[in-house]
């Protein structure tokens, strides 16, 4: 669905990928981990057409977005859950919700989709008129969710959503990411929380330095001795 | 030994949440002592109210006989407490080597001995060759040298390291591992923030866990490690 | 070397920049002017320059100006201007004459590179106090009170330091309530004209700048304020085309006691002649004052050239310092410049804009209309 | 000092040399005219010198500098005017009471912390209160303005800064020559590496033990006093002041042209910008005359157009375009 | 209260208001992008030849040609952002500065060759109206220009708290990096909220026409007078702006009145300096 082909992208004169390539296929959940800084965020973002990769491909769907600006790669059916929730703080919950609906293909069933993101977020509901910024940390991770399937998405992008997160709401989280999943949505997942995100991916990258320097099932990279050391303190 | 730093039930709430709270505890002349816990459990917040970029809403910190809850954070600094960020801050437009003479010219009042200082510390953290790069376009890793280099430039008693190995490779780690011992030998005395266990186990002598803003466990790595409260809230992950 | 045929002089005004209105008026008058001088048999050639209503640039291009070979400088309308223009002439020995400004300053700092065929202030006040005299006693009015709002800029204080010297002197049959200065760069004039509805004087005297007059009369008539009359000791705006045009019949009765065109002079006649071919699009009547001091500054220095016979300076000057000029288009007896460089007998008439055309209506002589004070009230003008 | 010379690379040596020779030697070929206007290009390197030490390099965004202008040019003219004091004692005088203003300004900015364009703005207020407070200053003449006798040729007094261009040509490139060995002196001293730590990460500065506030106050008293002096300059160079000139926003922007375009935060910026605008400005207006265009205005539209085209190709300024184009950069590997 | 000190206050709070007219798309522009428009004044200026054009040729009267001349003044401003402005949003302060400094001496001098230095006035058969109430005057154009003024920040207000491109705005303005997040077109949505900021430009230009002569040597007093109502009143904030404005004219109409009427500027930039020091984000502003 998603192949990313050598792809390298810079800050300035610094490094942030380099050279990485990756395969996410229909209705898989695949994991991305690794240390602080070494890039996932900047992977998702390129993705997601947030900045402009030096070089390299990113294909979805039989075409190459790289370099699209953010809201034709959206429009065409990438969503994210941005790291640090990205919310905004003084709109409504609403206002947030039809944000997320704003893109042209999905501004026809803003309705329905609104209805479906209320049922699966009843606390959402109870909060509709609230300014976003006063909610909860975990009900500002349900809004960014939320939001971000109001433009209905084929794949959905999550940087770090158990970030700053209790732990008890951590899994409600992640219970989220996996039902979706099982409803046939095709999910990449950047997570501190190593082990748990290996556990439910089906396929894994290690990003190190801006390289993948190791990929695999998730359960393989589990049982990775490298991996066990590095990420997990074992 | 001394209590070089003595924490004393310091907290910090940031609109109603509690970053940290009540946290006492004394770092003695010459250890290492590190803080561990899960994302957001107020690490940075403790390091940021020791030193001084924000001040504590209670509670009393001692550094050297000195109350320094209340001053800010370049009055601290001159005491003696150097500190990296989290988020990596050096001076971005400069030369790495201007960054660290920056952070020299704290102990001189000369360019030209910053300059020696800056040249020694740049030595012993590897980053000599990069002086003359522009510290934007420094890889992370290097970036995070840089920090520690720039904090030890400013000669400090005391050095707070936030996450300065996260994102390092192991053989890198096990570089900085080294040094730190190295610098810790030569008298100084080092609090570190860290996620990589390979870290804290080489080098802390004594740890202190915090977890929701609260301190669960304080001790030497093979108690607080073993600590059923810590496996649970830090560890133990692995329990989904 | 063979002598000049020619007194090549540069005239310098503010024809951008915050004075552009003003400075490009004095240019039509300095365009026409090479032609009518040669009529009356003065040979000149100018080169204009616009100083950008800014000293720095006034001062570079006077350098400029004379390295080109300029003779003579004439200009720049505001004072400030003038006075860095001065500091050139003087070093460099070449004459400059003023055509407008009326700092008193430029004549009392000593330059001998300098003269002057423009009042100063407080002449600008004296004069236009005898006219306020003349006025009544002509019109037989009598006020008993009156109001002095002026602009707080070099022109408008200069005339305020004349008008507290000189009105306590004058004799006027009414009082001065106050004098109230206003910041040229404030936006709108209402709460001045409320103040002074408050004081309620019969006669308002002011000295404005050119946009400010059209705020001024048109808040008087918004706030139903009736003055005996508004008069002006010398100020630009309350005769100007834009004056005119944004008040209509507003604009008429009002009176502006300053140095005028004598529409007796042959000089003027020509003057005019020439203007109204050159410049359809501008009435000469209107812009007569601005016009005619720079062409007076152009033909005293054609006329100084003619006598000297040589572009020398220093003799250039000492021709000028001679000048006895009996035609020119400004009312007055002939040019002469003391030895400061000053010309002090520069009188004012009364100008009253009637059928929104400035009009001399005294002194006797040259006037063509009679004055009429008290102004008809705003109320059933159209 | 000597460091710093060691520091240029052979060329940027050479340049230096030629650069300051030719601008020692150039009365003997330069005419009037040009004089003048090279007058104007060391008055803008020195005043875009002193503004560039505070922008450029402690971070501190200022549009009102015509207000330590004024004030020097004020203070200075008045004292000689006044009571016979001439300008070599009342700079001292001028400069303390423009560094107290500037003192001021950044006290109320920097302690209630009022940064970027907000405190560009609060200078732009200090400026513009004052030019009407020295509207209604008696004692200085108000808005009809202050006057200094004439100078005539041959009366060349230094010592009462009254004289021909020759004085005021070498005073402006002694007063730029010296601002840039200071300038280039402070980068390299402890305060210089504080600006720039300041300027980059205040919150980094801090934890590297630098007083902020400190620091920038510095930068402020420094770049006052020497616009106070520039001010002085002005004030005897054009010789009659009027508060609405001087203390007029479109005066602050002038100062701030030659750095922002020259690079600001480099030591030759300002020199660079300076010797680029004013003589683009006197060439437009001698290119349209030569062509005998005489439309009022068409000059600064050109003027403008060049600024908006400069910002747009060289954000950071010509000078550091021109030092690698000349590689007189500094290495890096 | 005398009734003068009555008709100043009135007076003051109009004229206020339409300052505060002009104002405002100094704010909208600033609150949204972190630009600050130093060609405010200009363009000001701008919209009231405009004005004067359209009266002066073809008869239409600035209360008619309002809406043209706003939905005019959007496309410009649209334009010019993407044209020019664009490329320099995320650049430093000083460097916008000099563009937008440059493309106001393009703008000023440009409307002095073209209408030359003379000031146009709009002659409106009411021009020199007022309504008495009582022992008020009260100006006639200064009532429609105010009423104006509130009419258009009402509408704007509406625009961007109901229809989905203004809260859409409001979401760049809140998290730039969420608006990208969530595909909004950015980029566009900067365009349009500079298009709406000339609008208000246009709008204010052709209400200030009916106040105030168009002459290109109003420009940069404009501009500085429309910073310190903005500041005081809070950058960004579009009640701020009116409330600012009026500030404005009742303390310059005050102090005008009773000290000195050549002082009252002063008194502006000594009331921007105590709510500078004291609310750095002004009256009504968020939080810095
Ligand atoms: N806007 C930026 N400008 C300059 N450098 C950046 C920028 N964003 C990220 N970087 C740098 O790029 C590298 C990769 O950062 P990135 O945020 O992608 O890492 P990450 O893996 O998401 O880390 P984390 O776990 O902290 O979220 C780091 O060195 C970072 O400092
Ligand atoms: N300036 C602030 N304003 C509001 N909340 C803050 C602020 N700084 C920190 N917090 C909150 O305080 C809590 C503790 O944050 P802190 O940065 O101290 O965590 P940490 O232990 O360092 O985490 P990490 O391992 O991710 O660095 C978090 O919930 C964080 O969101
Ligand atoms: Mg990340
Ligand atoms: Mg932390």
């Amino acid at each position: 669905m998603l192949n990313v082909e050598n792809l390298s992208v810079h800050y300035g004169d610094a490094q942030a990928l380099d050279g990485v390539s990756l395969a996410v296929d229909e209705g898989a959940i695949v994991a991305i981990v690794g240390a602080n800084g070494a890039g996932k965020t900047s992977l998702i973002r390129t993705i997601a057409g947030m900045h402009r990769p030096t070089s390299g491909r990113i294909v979805f769907r039989g075409t190459d977005i790289a370099g699209l600006p953010s809201h034709r790669v959206c429009d065409l059916g990438i969503g994210q859950v941005a790291e640090g929730r990205q919310i905004f703080p003084s709109l409504t919950v609403s206002e947030n919700l039809d944000m997320g609906a704003m893109l042209p293909h999905a501004r026809p069933h803003r309705a329905q989709n609104r209805d479906r993101v209320l049922a699966m977020f009843p606390r959402l509901s109870e909060r509709i008129g609230q300014a976003a910024g006063t909610l909860s940390g975990g009900e500002q991770q349900m809004l960014a969710i939320g939001r971000c399937l109001m433009g209905e998405p084929k794949l959905i992008m999550f940087d770090e959503p158990s970030l700053g997160l209790a732990p008890t709401i951590v899994h409600d989280v992640l219970k989220t990411i996996c039902d979706l999943n099982a409803g046939g949505m095709t999910c990449v997942l950047v997570e501190q929380n190593v082990a748990v995100s290996l556990k439910i991916a089906t396929r894994a990258y290690v990003l190190e330095n801006g390289r993948v320097t190791l990929s695999g099932s998730g359960a393989d990279l589990l049982a990775d001795e490298r991996v066990r050391q590095a990420y997990l303190g074992i | 030994m001394t209590a070089l730093l003595s924490i004393n039930g310091i907290s910090k709430r940031f609109r109603g949440l509690a970053a940290v709270s009540r946290v006492s505890f004394d770092v003695s002349q010459g250890e290492i002592f590190a803080v561990i816990g899960p994302n957001g459990a107020g690490k940075t917040t403790l390091f940021n109210m020791i030193a001084g970029a924000i001040p504590p809403d209670e509670g009393t910190i001692t550094f050297a006989g000195t109350r320094t809850d209340g001053l800010r954070s370049d009055q601290i600094a001159r005491l003696g407490v150097g500190r990296t960020f989290q988020l990596v801050r050096p001076f971005p437009a400069l030369t790495v080597e201007d960054n660290v003479i920056i952070g020299a010219l704290m102990q001189t009042k000369t360019v030209r001995d910053a300059e020696t200082i800056a040249r020694d510390t740049l030595a012993r953290l590897d980053l000599f060759d990069k002086r003359t790069q522009i510290a934007s376009s420094l890889t992370l890793p290097d970036r995070k040298r840089l920090e520690v280099a720039r904090a030890l430039a400013t000669g400090p008693k005391l050095l707070l390291l936030d996450e300065v190995m996260a994102g390092l490779r192991p053989t890198e780690t096990d570089r900085i591992v080294a040094t730190l011992r190295d610098l810790n030998r030569d008298g100084l005395t080092i609090l570190l923030i860290e996620h990589v266990m390979r870290a804290v186990t080489a080098l802390a002598s004594r740890i202190l866990v915090l977890h929701h803003g609260a301190a669960i466990a304080e001790g030497n790595p093979e108690q607080v490690l073993r600590d059923p409260a810590v496996v649970e809230s830090y560890l133990g992950a692995e329990s989904l | 070397r063979a002598q000049a045929q020619t007194l090549k002089i540069a005239v310098l005004l503010p024809q951008s920049g915050y004075l552009a209105q003003a400075g490009q008026s004095c240019h039509r008058g300095a365009l026409v002017a090479p032609q009518v001088l040669s009529d009356l048999g003065y040979k000149v050639e100018l080169v204009h320059i616009d100083m950008e209503s800014n000293p720095d640039v006034a001062r570079t291009q006077t350098e400029r100006a004379i390295n080109e070979g300029a003779h003579c400088i004439v200009g720049a309308f505001d004072s400030a201007g003038t006075l860095a223009i001065a500091q050139v002439c003087e070093q460099r020995q070449v004459p400059l004459i003023v055509n407008i400004g009326a700092a008193p300053q430029l004549t009392e700092q000593g330059y001998k590179f300098l003269v002057r065929n423009f009042p100063t202030g407080g002449m600008l006040v004296k004069n236009g106090l005898h006219q306020i005299q003349a006025l009544i006693d002509a019109t037989k009015i009598a006020p008993k009170s009156a109001v002095f709002l002026h602009a707080n800029d070099n022109f408008g204080l200069a005339q305020r330091k004349g008008m507290d010297a000189l009105f306590p002197k004058s004799g006027l049959p009414f009082k001065l309530l106050e004098s109230i200065p206003y910041d040229p760069k404030a936006q709108d004039l209402s709460v001045e004209v409320t103040k002074i509805r408050g004081l309620n004087p019969d006669l308002l005297l002011v000295v404005t700048r050119a946009a400010d007059a059209i705020k001024l009369v048109r808040d008087t008539v918004r706030q139903k304020f009736q003055p005996m009359g508004i008069i002006s000791p010398g100020a630009p705006g309350l005769y100007d085309e834009e004056f005119y045009k944004a008040l209509g019949p507003l604009a008429d009765y009002h009176i502006d006691a300053l140095p005028w065109a004598n529409p007796k002079s042959k000089v003027t006649q020509a003057l005019e002649a020439a203007y109204t071919k050159a410049q359809p699009k501008f009435r000469f009547a209107v812009e007569c004052f601005n016009v005619g001091f720079t062409f007076d500054a152009l033909m005293i220095a054609g006329d100084a050239f003619k006598r000297a016979g040589t572009t020398n300076g220093p003799e250039l000057m000492k021709a000028l310092k001679d000048t006895n000029l009996a035609d020119h288009v400004m009312i007055g007896g002939p040019i002469k410049f003391d030895e400061k460089g000053q010309n002090n007998d520069i009188p004012s008439a009364s100008v009253q804009n009637r059928n929104q055309t400035p009009t001399v209506v005294l002194p006797a002589e040259v006037a063509t209309m009679t004055p009429v004070l008290p102004m008809p009230p705003w109320q059933g003008r159209k | 000092m000597i460091d710093i010379w060691h520091r240029l690379p052979m060329r940027g040596k050479m340049l230096c040399l030629a650069a300051l020779a030719a601008a020692i030697a150039a009365p003997l070929v330069a005419d009037r005219y040009l004089l003048s206007v090279l007058i104007l290009v060391f008055y803008f390197a020195y005043l875009g010198q002193a503004w560039n030490l505070l922008m450029g390099f402690a971070g501190q965004l200022s549009l009102g500098h015509a207000l330590y202008l004024g004030l020097g040019a004020y203070t200075a003219t008045a004292l000689w005017t006044l009571f016979g004091i001439g300008p070599w004692i009342g700079v001292f005088i001028a400069i303390p009471v423009a560094a107290a203003a500037g003192m001021i300004v950044g006290w109320l900015g920097w302690r209630f912390a009022i940064e970027g364009v907000y405190f560009a703005l609060l200078t732009i207020a200090f400026a513009e209160f004052t030019r009407i407070g020295f509207d209604h200053l008696q004692i200085t003449g108000a808005s009809a303005g202050l006057f200094l006798s004439v100078n005539s040729p041959g009366s060349d007094k230094w010592w009462n800064l009254g004289g021909g261009p020759l004085l005021y040509y070498y005073l402006a490139l002694i007063l730029a020559v010296a601002a840039t060995l200071l300038v280039a002196w402070l980068r390299r001293s402890p305060l210089g590496y504080r600006w720039l730590a300041v300027r980059e990460d205040p919150e980094a500065a801090r934890a590297a033990g630098i007083d902020i506030f400190r620091a920038k106050m510095i930068a402020m008293l420094i770049s006052a006093s020497m616009t106070a002096v520039g001010g002085v300059f002005y004030g005897f160079y054009y010789r009659n002041l009027f508060p609405s000139q001087v203390f007029d926003i479109g005066r602050s922007i002038e100062i701030i042209m030659a750095p922002i375009i020259g690079g600001l935060g480099t030591v030759f910026g300002p020199l660079v910008g300076a010797i680029l605008l004013t003589p683009l400005g006197e060439s437009l207006t001698a290119l349209m005359q030569h062509f005998g265009v005489n439309t009022p205005g068409a000059k600064s539209i050109f003027y403008g157009l060049t600024l908006m085209v400069i910002i747009t190709l060289q954000p950071s300024g010509v000078w550091p375009w021109l030092a690698r184009k000349l590689g007189l950069d500094r290495p890096r590997t | 209260m005398t009734a003068i000190t009555l008709n100043i206050v009135v007076q003051g709070i109009l004229t206020g208001l339409v300052y505060g007219l002009m104002a405002l798309g100094l704010s909208v522009i600033f609150g949204v992008m972190r630009v600050v428009n130093f060609a405010h004044g200009e363009f000001t200026v701008v919209a009231m030849y405009a004005a004067f054009l359209l009266f002066d040729m073809l008869g239409v009267s600035p209360l008619v040609s309002l809406l043209p001349i706003a939905v005019a003044f959007f496309f410009l401003g649209y334009v010019l952002q993407r044209s020019l402005v664009e490329p320099f949003i995320s650049r430093a302060e000083h460097e916008q500065f000099i563009l937008l400094v440059g493309l106001a001496t393009v703008v000023v001098n440009g409307l002095l060759l073209i209408f030359g230095p003379d000031a146009h006035p709009i002659n409106l058969p009411y021009s020199f109206d007022s309504y008495t109430v009582g022992s008020l005057f009260i100006d006639k154009v200064r009532v429609f220009a105010a009423l104006g003024a509130f009419a258009i920040c009402i509408a704007l207000f509406l625009f961007f708290r109901y229809t989905r491109t203004g809260t859409a705005i409001r979401a760049c303005a809140d998290n730039l990096t969420g608006a990208g997040v969530v595909g909004l077109n950015v980029k566009q949505l900067y365009a349009v909220t500079f298009g709406l900021g000339f609008a208000c430009i246009g709008a204010a230009g052709t209400l200030m026409a009916t106040i105030a002569d168009a002459s290109p040597g109003l420009a940069p007093a404009y501009t500085l007078l429309a910073f310190v109502i903005v500041i005081i009143g809070g950058l960004g904030s579009m009640a701020g702006a009116l409330v600012g404005g009026v500030l404005i004219g009742i303390s310059e109409a005050l102090a005008g009145f009773y000290i000195q009427p050549s002082m009252k500027s002063m008194f502006s930039f000594a009331l921007l300096i105590i709510v500078l020091v004291l609310r750095p984000q002004g009256l009504m502003g968020r939080r810095l």
